[in-house]
């Protein structure tokens, strides 16, 4: 048991942590959420992210989920906008396609998938727009998008319909990968969120006094910090648990998914809390990433829906039964 | 005790509902929070005012109906039952109104009230500055004795709807050498003229809903100050946790939404969910009924001293569990921004931070009844 | 629409909270504790509390259950033990018994009663131990009792077997009096613990000041606070529901229930952590109160159940259907 | 990232499991708050240690086994999931030990660590007083200097089952001049000795959870001094902060728990529970793997750090939520005194109070790891 990434691991992730800072500022996001699209992905595939758990003579690195999570908790604490997850989670789905291949490991267009019926993100920008049923994939082979308005404008929401066809590979994996990702994600947005939160507190300043010397202030980030810290390690079972084809495999995703939803959603209303009025208009930076939170802890399935899914693999749900 | 209504009650009900059956658009307007959207509002208050539902509460002469309090709460009820569209004057009548009626003179109230209620002339609060929200006695806007008035300098925020407006109303540091509470005073300011400037501020849902306001040496007459010179934190504090805290959300607001998150289960029913539906439900009925017991109260002579801190809390926490449960309740259909349960979520969010944080809220609880020691 | 106590309803209730000021003091409820019975019932007889709601020409006062409640509710704030709720809530029951109802009348003996199948508590000092099962009553007619430890140790759980039969009476309605009651001493109990826990606070001194002062504290109060205001109507609409015979009485007695229980809760918790380690044991008197918590909280339905009843009369209960 | 058992630790596992499964009593012991429970769980002890099993992570001269941290976790995990009586060695073997292996002379650690690992001399801490609670640099029982040592006076409380004891260990001002922090030393005090008496505290159970010890002018040798005189509060911080943060509540507690509120739910099943149900059994999980994270680093070097406070807040309030979920799911049947679950609520009420109150903790957390200012 050793619960750490190792040197590798975390070099490669402070390499893609140095690329973001540089790369993907609040101003990039904001400008994102005018339809300016940046040519974000570029720099980041030039670093091998779409090939991670490729193995090598695929172009790839040979890594797994462990690193890819790792690497989409840094894509979170920056805000990524685009269909990072997907894209990232599909990726090793198309090794049959070489030209689809090519493009994917290149940055060069995303993919977008999500569950059979439900919104998906990004389509209209996406090489291939799949989705999962189940075990099964299937990829539309003439996409129709009907535009519908998400609560983050960096997500652009299609209601996809038309023709599709079978694809190969697990849509049951496919699914977990991508909810890993955005889990993982929604811990890099907690951490910025806080960051954030706890710089706003030292800064302002109200009854002659930073507003962090409050306890009530004080209390409520310490409590933020600890739903977040406590919805870490779920992300790297989760990971080491797809990598290793754990029978706990999906149980460990729903956890991480569950875990990291609500505690975004708890360390978001703390930061929003802290920074007052200003967390709530266009000019602070907060609500850059507390929008993608409202949509990403409802995505690829809410707490709710993951507490659920353990809850049948517990075996909770036999029979019913009232007292009184 | 009796906690039935009266037959008065219910016919001031029945005339409510029939007059808002028959008058409430059948398609929801823009957001008033957009300027198009703030005009149709506008027209809509108008409407209103022209057949006396405006200001309930008000005299007959002033474009009232006399109402109780109480039937103030039943007409609430039945407005946000019908779905009628928000109130964009709601700081005007219960903000500013009641400070005159208070503390106005003959004058002001004969000029101002009337436009008010017919929606005429539109006002929009500034309490805030950059360094004064939570601190609100930090105020540092100067207002400087001039002929006839005085001029002020300075820069106001979060006015609500200020970008629209044609005044605002707020403290100014009348006596320069003063500090926290003291040497404040209770101006109204014309927008329209030389020496002010607004500048509106995006919000979550990305609308206009704010404005910062500049001013720069522009002019308020003797005759809009309100109440004494340099008694401006006086004058305040008595409107905001008087009526201020029965008015600025009442029950009506949370019994309707309730109503609809129920209408919402039952289409999208979800077992794990149900306790929590069930529970806002009865606290939308608790705070209905914990109100018709600070409003008798009141009625009878009574303040409502620190209950406007409690009712606050109550409500602002109620509001984010009501809409947030809208939201598990949809499922991965809540992201889509155009369910009105969304943009209603991101609104509960702002519920603890205006009008006084929560934290704010909770120190006047625990000082003001409990009595806890400040140090 | 009147929604407070007329002159001689405050009257009463005042009356009632000054003989129980003296004479239900924390000691006599440590007394109580182990085992010692005092003589508190005649006193309270004497003010003619059981038959507040027996017509004037049985004896009673021919009021209703708002003045019953307002007087749970003193009852509570003195911890009154015994079953004092079941005891209210069936004498209106036994008027065709005149000696049973006399002694009802006069304090000399309780009343036990629960839903059947449900421990029961007192029973073995009841003069009578009913059941109730919807709308029936039974009356157990030698019973049997089973002792179980409760975690009050003022109240004496039994588990009562026997034969039964039936007794006049809408056992619904009884089984709503006796949890409005319960209710209405949550509301009380609650009140007790958050005066003890602010005259702790005041008191108690930590790194130099009390501990008062701190903001944690002030805030975890004002929430316990907030908890019981607003658990207080729902007990007064509750009542005049079922005074007058009202088609929500039902539902409005299950939000009265299900809010005081968890209220006091809340306060409970509160005034627990205030205290600290002093809390907890049996040389300060916030247990006392505390104990009863628990065990009320659960008796007459818990708020989860009184959540379910509600939900039912709401029609929520109709079919199932699960997101993704 | 290796999230798998080595070899050695899944043999190390399987020995435990087996001798547990041959050993544990088929019956609970009475509980150790009592006389006659503690005496029972005593003996339990010296069985356990006889095994090998008390002290595993300690040296194999002293009784125990070389184990890693993480085969300790898995010890822990495995005798909780056997239902084994609760450690009353725990803070002898957890609070005491650590300090004498940082602090400790050879001859204080030859005398002391072999009969402790062995239950043949019980300690009991003893680091609230009256006064000094939260505060516990408000310690004012002293230290006067005598030929050989000092003479101790003054009380002490909370002591868990220091009815049950031989030994308390402790601060006391050595230096009385001084204030806070400062002047403080370590000591070790035999209770069997004139100037000691113990009175028993009730707590919420009915069971004499703690004592108050009164110290009247009792010895205290030079040898029972730990660390420097005056040097008490660095040596007792410096354990109550490191390892203390990892053994106060293993995770094992909280997976076993979990696991039996899972059979509770199965036994009782209602669906409006169920998610809380799932929530503490994720929990469970969380604390689990993120104590191996922090393990990991310990292992390699690192200091567990202010994730002493972060795991206090998280067993504390998970431990309330679970036993809360298993009352709510007996409901009417909770209230019987007789069921386990009720005793481990009550308890869990504790939590949040004892081993440091969870407002010191995060008011520990708030400056030490978000580093937001005092004033």
């Amino acid at each position: 048991m050793h619960f750490a990434l190792n040197e590798d691991q975390a070099m490669l992730r402070d390499a893609v942590a140095d690329t973001l800072q540089d790369a993907c500022t609040a101003d990039v996001l904001r400008a994102a959420w005018t339809g300016t699209n940046p040519a974000l992905w570029r720099p980041l595939a030039e670093l091998g992210i779409f090939g991670l758990s490729l193995s090598e003579n695929r172009g790839g690195m040979g890594l797994s989920e462990v690193e890819e999570s790792a690497v989409a908790v840094e894509m979170g604490r920056v805000g990524f906008p685009g269909p990072f997850a997907e894209t990232l989670a599909a990726v090793p789905f198309i090794t049959h396609q070489s030209a689809l291949l090519e493009s994917g490991l290149a940055g060069d267009q995303p993919l977008a998938v999500a569950v059979e019926g439900h919104p998906i993100a990004n389509a209209r920008e996406a090489a291939r727009v799949f989705q999962t049923h189940g075990s099964e994939i299937a990829v539309f082979t003439d996409p129709t998008c009907t535009d519908l308005p998400s609560v983050d404008p960096t997500r652009a929401l299609c209601l996809v319909t038309g023709d599709v066809r079978s694809w190969p590979g697990d849509g049951q994996r496919l699914r977990q990968r991508a909810t890993l990702f955005t889990a993982a994600m929604l811990v890099g947005l907690s951490h910025r969120m806080l960051d954030l939160a706890v710089a706003y507190a030292k800064e302002r300043r109200q009854f002659g006094k930073a507003i962090g010397t409050f306890q009530a202030v004080q209390h409520r980030l310490a409590d933020a910090l600890l739903a977040l810290r406590f919805a870490e390690a779920p992300i790297q079972r989760a990971a080491f648990s797809l990598a290793t084809q754990a029978d706990s495999a999906d149980i460990d995703v729903s956890t991480a998914k569950a875990m990291a939803s609500e505690a975004a959603d708890t360390v978001a209303r703390a930061a929003l809390q802290v920074h007052g009025a200003n967390g709530y208009t266009f000019e602070f930076d907060l609500h850059l990433f507390h929008k993608r939170v409202i949509a990403l802890q409802r995505a690829w399935g809410d707490a709710r829906w993951h507490r659920a899914n353990v809850a049948g693999h517990l075996l909770l749900d036999s029979k019913e039964n009232t007292h009184a | 005790m009796d906690l039935t209504f009266s037959d008065a009650e219910h016919a001031f009900r029945a005339e409510c509902r029939a007059w808002l059956d028959a008058n409430v658009p059948q398609t929801p307007l823009q957001s008033h929070n957009t300027r198009a959207g703030f005009q149709a509002h506008v027209a809509w208050e108008k409407a209103l005012h022209q057949a006396g539902w405006a200001v309930v509460s008000w005299p007959k002469a002033l474009g009232g109906r006399d109402a109780s309090l109480m039937e103030w709460l039943i007409f609430e009820e039945e407005y946000y039952a019908s779905g009628a569209p928000a109130r964009v004057t709601q700081n005007d009548i219960f903000l500013l109104a009641p400070t005159l009626f208070e503390f106005g003179t003959q004058e002001q109230k004969d000029r101002i009230l009337q436009p008010m209620a017919a929606a005429e002339v539109l006002w929009a609060q500034a309490w805030s500055e950059p360094n004064a929200g939570s601190d609100l006695a930090n105020v540092r806007s100067t207002a400087r004795k001039v002929d006839g008035g005085w001029r002020v300098s300075g820069q106001k925020t979060w006015c609500s709807r200020g970008a629209f407006s044609d005044g605002i109303y707020g403290l100014f540091r009348t006596d320069t050498n003063s500090e926290r509470h003291r040497g404040l005073s209770y101006l109204m300011v014309d927008v329209h003229q030389p020496g002010v400037s607004l500048r509106p501020v995006e919000d979550l849902l990305g609308e206009e809903a704010f404005a910062e306001v500049f001013l720069d040496d522009a002019f308020v007459p003797q005759t809009n100050l309100i109440g004494e010179e340099n008694q401006g934190w006086k004058v305040a504090m008595s409107t905001t946790s008087s009526e201020r805290g029965l008015s600025l959300r009442s029950p009506g607001r949370f019994i309707a939404a309730a109503d609809r998150l129920l209408e919402l289960y039952r289409a999208h029913p979800e077992p794990s969910l149900r306790d929590r539906v069930v529970d806002t439900w009865m606290k939308s009925r608790a705070y209905r009924d914990n109100t018709f017991r600070v409003v008798t109260r009141m009625m009878q002579g009574g303040t409502i001293g620190a209950d406007s801190s409690l009712n606050k809390l109550f409500w602002s926490e109620l509001d984010i569990q009501l809409q947030q449960t809208a939201l598990d309740l949809l499922g991965p259909l809540a992201e889509v921004a155009e369910n009105p349960w969304m943009d209603s979520y991101l609104f509960s969010l702002a519920g603890p931070i205006y009008a006084g944080t929560n934290e704010i809220q909770r120190n006047i609880v625990a000082s003001r009844v409990l009595e806890l020691p400040r140090r």
